[in-house]
């Protein structure tokens, strides 16, 4: 340990730390900076975190600096404040007076450290900036601002250190230095919104989010990403019940501070047109909207034989359910005496893994499921509980997109009920659909394939007559004429902690990076090889 | 018109104050103000020219350019709007009037325009916020028109069009 | 029969005549209230409305907007209101008011051939007392609406006006009975022809002459009990919304607004009969009139000659000074009145060239001394309406404990003072 | 003609009447009182006692029904509306007016007091004062004097329970009394 005093107050910290960083932790705050980043490699280009140290005749950089015991430095004196007006003064040289129309605006670290540090009279005039690229894409979802960029190198050190792709570099030199792609490159790779991320000003922003809202009015929640095993960490940032973007969440333990372009996107099905949101059945014509009284009409008739005898159901649950979802699901399964079919069609939802992030199972919850006891199921399991006594209740599945016989497969089924979020194939196939929450618009927990349980909160409201999954349950179970006694996700998720073996690590709570489950005895294999499920079952 | 104070008792007033003899039965001072109002209105029936009330809709007020009339958004020279949808306006609006969906411009030297520029006159509060909150002097209130009239809600909620038109003379440079 | 249903005629034929001086005189009256208030403010007042975009009448035609207005309106019955005397109030407000018109006498007894047609719809031998007793009712109405709209600032107003109406009633009834004392009689034709006397040889004895400090007594008291400023309280707007008529809308509230109009208009016919001689043109008897018909109809007839010639030109000087002003055809308004003025100028002056108004036979005389009796009648009538008027635009609301005191700690002592002072001086007098 | 108007406002009076009793809000029923002296002085009307006629208008209808009124109003709600009426009240009340009509058709029909025509100056103000002062002078007087005691009564008792009321609002130490006031108002 070595102590270091930080503006006169003593603070402990490792030795040959980054200076940067252990003044970032002792003042609670960090110093002005645009090129530093905790994941990249230092650059020291942006010469915006000076401070003095004692013994040091000149101000130097913090970020390219080591902790050594004893070490004085500070941060706030007038020298300093004057060396930081200086450097930004030469940032701003060039910039264009563009915060009306630049994305960046309300985010931006320049306005910020204009604010705390320059607030100087300009010394050059708008007519005699240099001008460079304007909105030129680069990418298929990057634009480029090349008057705007600062040189931090944060991005072509991303591309370089990280995606390892070298798509950027910075060309040309002096006054005339300005970001890029390597000529007859675009920036392509799955990676490449990280870019716009790490971007301190607005040379890089994202064309999905391109004048769709202003940073401030977004309302940020944090969640994890529903489109692999992975599970990254994400913020949502959404306004008026309408997702704009989301961006990930630092996790060090998941997916650092990175995210695949996959996975940001898939927001957009939250607002696609094939929505469920209201409560269909099938009729003659197609499927007919209801509302909810009579959609739980139509599964009641379904559920009564011509003898007026109840039917068996057996049901099928899902890898992009929560766990609370699996666990009501499963309650309900044991209390009406259902049979449990699975969670997933063997074999489905499989996609290639990379080495970075994305998993090649592309379901958020199977480890989930398979924790719960939920098994894979094969086309002819499905057959094999078909009957015309039989009702299939569908959780979150969408397994007949996989299968070509899907609708062979469910038409020996009495009635199929689906609780969904999508207008997709199952519900297609369904005499009656319910509309359900989904993953953004609900609490509840995602266990990645590592065995990590992780939060999700509900963001957006979702369509109005939406309802909760196990609020859909629980309804359900009142129609057979069981109560089952819980209202809300919370409520399953105390349950399953009480009664349920190797769940003990909730019990305490979750923060935000999420918290280990135990390994499971007679679990799959974790880790790695997890993409292939085959084995597990 | 000035007041004439009658004695210093009248001046020291308050519900506590005792009327001298006369006042008590209020007679005398009532005949004075019947004489101060017939005075008025006889001065008025052969002066009614002179009377400092407007005709209102024959005769318009007139008033200073810091009135802040019904917004106005200005144009360039190509008559395109102002307007770079940054949404300073409606940001800073006090009474979440404004409502601006923002649009890619294909033209070179401007990169964001409003694609819809609403306001909600019934909403606004004239604070003239807006106006001082923009970084392109793209919305003005200086029109000087004060009289909202329509026949619907629906109407109030002006658009892009009626705004950039929105000036007796239909000029918005 | 035949003589019961002339009889019923006549009666009928008054009572029009008693309407029409009421209804009519109403929507002048508000057209005087909004002007007059204008004026004594230095404001314009109601001017916009028109007929057929040219005449205005400077305001005129606002009182027919506001009743179409109050026709067309919706009628809100509001929740939890006694329904048969919530609807029942504003019919009793004003039936009352047009009924204490009943026993007011407009003109001295008319001769037609043998025939002697009383110029009053009814001749009580209590005529006074009358009046007493139906102002006294007027209350009712309001107290009925105030109760009835299950709305606790209706139920102050009602309230309100019940206390004052306690209060001043006492003050009321002692000023006429010192005037009864000082005429010697409750009827009110008589007390008319009483005032038809000259005192002294030159003034009038009118009522206002013999009983002046009964005349305010009974003024002021007149006023608390038309509820007219200063003495607005049951309406109060300022702490009572609108008081007993809160509840009111369409042409429910009409006939509130209406009869408290009506209202006044007796309550002038009352002052005007009982303290400035009614009828009586001053110094002019019944048989003066007629005896001097002939001069006096021509001079009539010669001023408002003149006076048509005035108005003419008034109006042409107006329509050249205020041309090009308006741009429309408002402007037209003072030519085509102008145009009216003259015509009716050469009408009269015809009138008097060719008909030689001088030459009047005697019973065109006595038609002629009816018709200036019901004039002056109107003319009184129309002063203390425009009194009504006039104070309210120039007094503040009391306070309700000062209405109180004064009522019941200057007022009363002091009618009580001048019945007793009265008494002494008839029976001196008699004496 | 005449008797037309007897039996209208004899019926209407009558039934106003048991309107009155037969209410259960005391504000109701004090309207129907008042519709019923309205209609008692018609009827006094019609048999040309106008003095009488506006006298019951103006006193008993304008005047006394106005307090009345005037104190039920200020009563709550739950205070006004009456209860059931008991059933052994209510019985005296059904026998007594049982008695007085008894004995009042008995009168009627006895014929004993023929009342007999009377000539168009009975019932004026004239005649009703001219018999107050001359036949009816000492009991007209009488009436004067007792209403007159009971208004000083009336005065020294609102004058006591004043004065009473002006003590507890007075806190100690501080003049109290006119002389007090006045000084406070001068000052």
């Amino acid at each position: 340990m070595a102590k270091i005093i930080v503006d006169g107050k003593e603070h402990e910290c490792e030795e040959g730390q980054n200076l940067f960083q252990a003044i970032k932790a002792a003042k609670g705050r960090p110093l002005p900076h645009f090129c530093y980043h905790p994941a990249l490699p230092v650059a020291g280009v942006c010469r915006m975190c000076q401070v003095e140290i004692e013994g040091v005749p000149r101000p130097v950089i913090a970020c390219n600096a080591q902790v050594k015991d004893g070490m004085e430095v500070r941060t706030e004196t007038d020298r300093i404040a004057d060396v930081v007006q200086q450097i930004l003064n030469f940032h701003l040289l060039h910039h264009p007076v563009d915060c009306p129309v630049c994305d960046q605006a309300g985010e931006c670290a320049l306005q910020d450290q204009y604010m705390n540090y320059g607030l100087y009279e300009a010394s050059v005039d708008v007519e005699d900036k240099i001008h460079k690229d304007k909105v030129k894409p680069i990418g298929e979802l990057v634009m480029l601002d090349a008057e705007r960029c600062v040189l931090c190198a944060r991005c072509t050190r991303f591309t370089s250190e990280i995606t390892k792709t070298h798509e950027m570099g910075i060309f040309n030199r002096g006054n005339h230095a300005e970001i890029d792609v390597a000529p007859g490159r675009t920036l392509d790779n799955n990676y490449s919104l990280n870019t716009v991320d790490l971007c301190p000003v607005g040379a890089l922003t994202s064309r999905d989010f391109r004048f769709k809202r202003r940073v401030w009015w977004l309302e940020n929640t944090p969640s994890v990403c529903a489109g692999c095993a992975t599970g990254c960490n994400m913020t949502i940032d959404h306004s008026e019940g309408t997702v704009y973007r989301c961006r990930p969440r630092p996790n060090v333990e998941v997916n650092s501070y990175w995210m695949c372009d996959e996975g940001r996107l898939l927001y957009h099905r939250l607002h696609d047109e094939d929505r469920l949101r209201t409560p269909v059945v099938a009729a003659e014509e197609g499927p007919r909207t209801v509302d909810w009284d009579e959609a739980y009409a139509r599964v009641q008739s379904l559920l009564t034989a011509d003898g007026g005898e109840t039917r068996r159901v057996a049901v099928i649950a899902s890898a992009h359910a929560t766990v609370e979802e699996l666990h009501a699901l499963g309650r309900f399964a044991d209390g009406i005496g259902a049979a449990k079919i699975g969670y997933r069609l063997e074999g489905s939802e499989m996609g290639e893994a990379d080495d970075l992030l994305v998993s090649a199972d592309r379901t958020p919850n199977a480890e989930g499921a398979r924790r719960l006891g939920w098994s894979q199921f094969l086309g002819e399991e499905l057959r094999a509980q078909a009957s015309s006594d039989t009702v299939l209740l569908v959780l979150k599945n969408d397994f007949a997109a996989f299968d070509e016989n899907g609708v062979d497969l469910l038409s020996a089924y009495a009635g199929v009920v689906v609780l969904g979020t999508h207008q997709d194939a199952t519900m297609d196939l369904a005499d009656v659909g319910l509309p359900v929450l989904s993953y953004a618009e609900s609490d509840g927990l995602f266990v990645n394939e590592k065995g990590r349980a992780q939060e999700l909160h509900a963001s957006i409201a979702g369509p109005e007559s939406a309802r909760h999954a196990v609020v859909v349950l629980a309804e359900l179970g009142r129609l057979l004429g069981k109560e089952f006694g819980w209202e809300d996700p919370a409520a399953l998720r105390r349950d399953l902690v009480a009664t349920e073996a190797g769940w003990g690590a909730l019990a305490t709570g979750i923060d935000r990076t999420g918290v280990l489950l135990d390994v499971v005895s007679d679990g799959a294999a974790i880790g790695a090889e997890s993409g292939s499920e085959g084995g597990g079952e | 018109m000035a007041y004439s104070v009658h004695g210093p008792k009248a001046v020291s007033g308050g519900a506590g104050a005792r009327l001298r003899r006369g006042e008590a039965f209020y007679l005398v001072e009532i005949v004075r103000g019947m004489a101060i109002t017939m005075r008025h209105l006889l001065y008025n029936m052969f002066h009614s020219s002179t009377m400092p009330t407007l005709e209102y809709p024959d005769e318009r007020p007139e008033h200073g350019p810091w009135l802040r009339g019904r917004h106005r958004l200005m144009k360039r020279e190509d008559g395109s709007p102002r307007c770079v949808a940054c949404q300073m306006c409606a940001t800073i609006c006090p009474a979440d009037c404004i409502s601006i969906l923002a649009q890619d411009d294909d033209r070179p030297d401007v990169e964001k325009s409003p694609e819809s520029f609403e306001i909600n006159l019934l909403r606004c509060v004239y604070c003239g916020m807006c106006v001082e909150a923009c970084p392109c002097d793209a919305i003005r209130m200086d029109t000087g028109i004060f009289e909202l009239a329509a026949d619907s809600r629906e109407a109030f909620i002006v658009d892009r069009e009626f705004l950039l038109n929105n000036t007796t003379d239909g000029v918005n440079r | 029969m035949n003589e019961m249903l002339t009889e019923l005629g006549y009666t009928l034929g008054k009572i029009g005549f008693m309407l029409a001086v009421i209804l009519g005189l109403l929507p002048a009256m508000i057209w005087a209230e909004r002007k007059g208030a204008a004026y004594m403010q230095d404001r314009i007042g109601p001017n916009r409305a028109s007929i057929g975009g040219i005449f205005r009448m400077g305001g005129l035609v606002h009182p027919i907007a506001d009743v179409l207005k109050l026709v067309f309106k919706e009628d809100i019955v509001p929740a939890g209101v006694n329904r048969f005397f919530y609807h029942l109030a504003p019919f009793l407000v004003m039936v009352i008011a047009l009924t204490t018109f009943a026993v007011i006498p407009f003109g001295d007894a008319l001769y037609l051939g043998d025939k002697v047609i009383k110029l009053q719809v009814a001749d009580l031998n209590v005529g006074v007392l009358y009046i007493l007793a139906m102002t006294s009712l007027s209350v009712y109405g309001i107290v009925l609406a105030g109760w009835a709209s299950n709305n606790k600032y209706s139920f102050l107003g009602g309230i309100r006006a019940t206390s004052q109406m306690i209060s001043y009633e006492l003050n009321m009834g002692l000023a006429v009975m010192s005037l009864i004392l000082a005429t010697g009689t409750v009827r009110m034709d008589e007390m008319v022809q009483f005032q038809g006397h000259l005192l002294f040889g030159f003034l009038p004895a009118w009522g206002v002459v013999v009983q002046p400090l009964g005349f305010i007594l009974f003024l002021v008291a007149l006023f608390a009990e038309t509820n007219r400023n200063p003495f607005d309280l049951p309406e109060g707007e300022s702490e009572l919304v609108s008081g007993y008529h809160t509840e009111y809308s369409s042409l429910k509230f009409a006939l509130f607004f209406m009869a408290e109009y009506a209202n006044m208009i007796v309550g002038a016919a009352i002052v005007s009969t009982l303290f400035f001689g009614g009828w009586q043109v001053p110094w002019l008897s019944t048989d003066l009139l007629r005896a001097h018909a002939g001069p006096l109809l021509t001079g009539s007839a010669i001023g408002a000659t003149v006076l048509s010639f005035v108005f003419t030109a008034a109006t042409w000087r107006h329509y050249e000074r205020f041309r090009g002003r308006l741009g429309d055809r408002r402007e037209l308004e003072p030519l085509i009145l102008g145009i009216l003025f003259f015509a009716l100028g050469l009408a009269t002056l015809g009138y008097v060239v060719f008909q030689k108004p001088w030459t009047i036979d005697s019973a065109m005389a006595a038609h002629f001394a009816t018709v200036a009796q019901i004039g002056s009648f109107l003319l009184k009538t129309v002063f203390f309406a425009w009194l009504f008027i006039w104070v309210r635009w120039t007094l503040p609301r009391f306070r309700y404990d000062q209405l109180m005191r004064l009522g019941w700690t200057t007022m009363l002592p002091l009618a009580l003072l001048n019945f007793f002072v009265t008494a002494g001086v008839v029976l001196l007098v008699n004496s | 003609m005449q008797g037309l108007f007897f039996y209208l406002f004899g019926t209407v009076a009558v039934i106003s009447a048991l309107l009155t009793i037969t209410r259960r809000d005391p504000v109701t029923s004090a309207f129907w009182l008042i519709f019923c002296f309205l209609n008692v002085a018609a009827l006094f009307a019609t048999l040309s006692a106008h003095l009488i006629a506006v006298l019951q208008i103006l006193i008993y209808a304008g005047a006394i029904m106005v307090f009345f009124l005037f104190v039920t109003m200020f009563l709550g709600k739950e205070k006004r509306s009456a209860e059931r009426p008991n059933p052994v009240v209510f019985g005296v009340g059904v026998l007594t007016v049982g008695a007085i009509a008894g004995g009042l058709m008995r009168l009627v029909r006895s014929g004993s007091h023929d009342f007999g025509e009377v000539g168009p100056e009975h019932g004026t103000i004239e005649a009703v004062s001219r018999l107050l002062l001359s036949n009816y002078l000492f009991a007209f007087e009488l009436t004067g004097l007792l209403l007159t005691v009971a208004m000083v009564g009336a005065v020294l008792l609102a004058r006591r329970e004043a004065k009473g009321a002006r003590a507890t609002r007075t806190p100690a130490g501080a003049p109290s009394g006119p002389a007090g006031v006045e000084e406070v108002a001068d000052a």
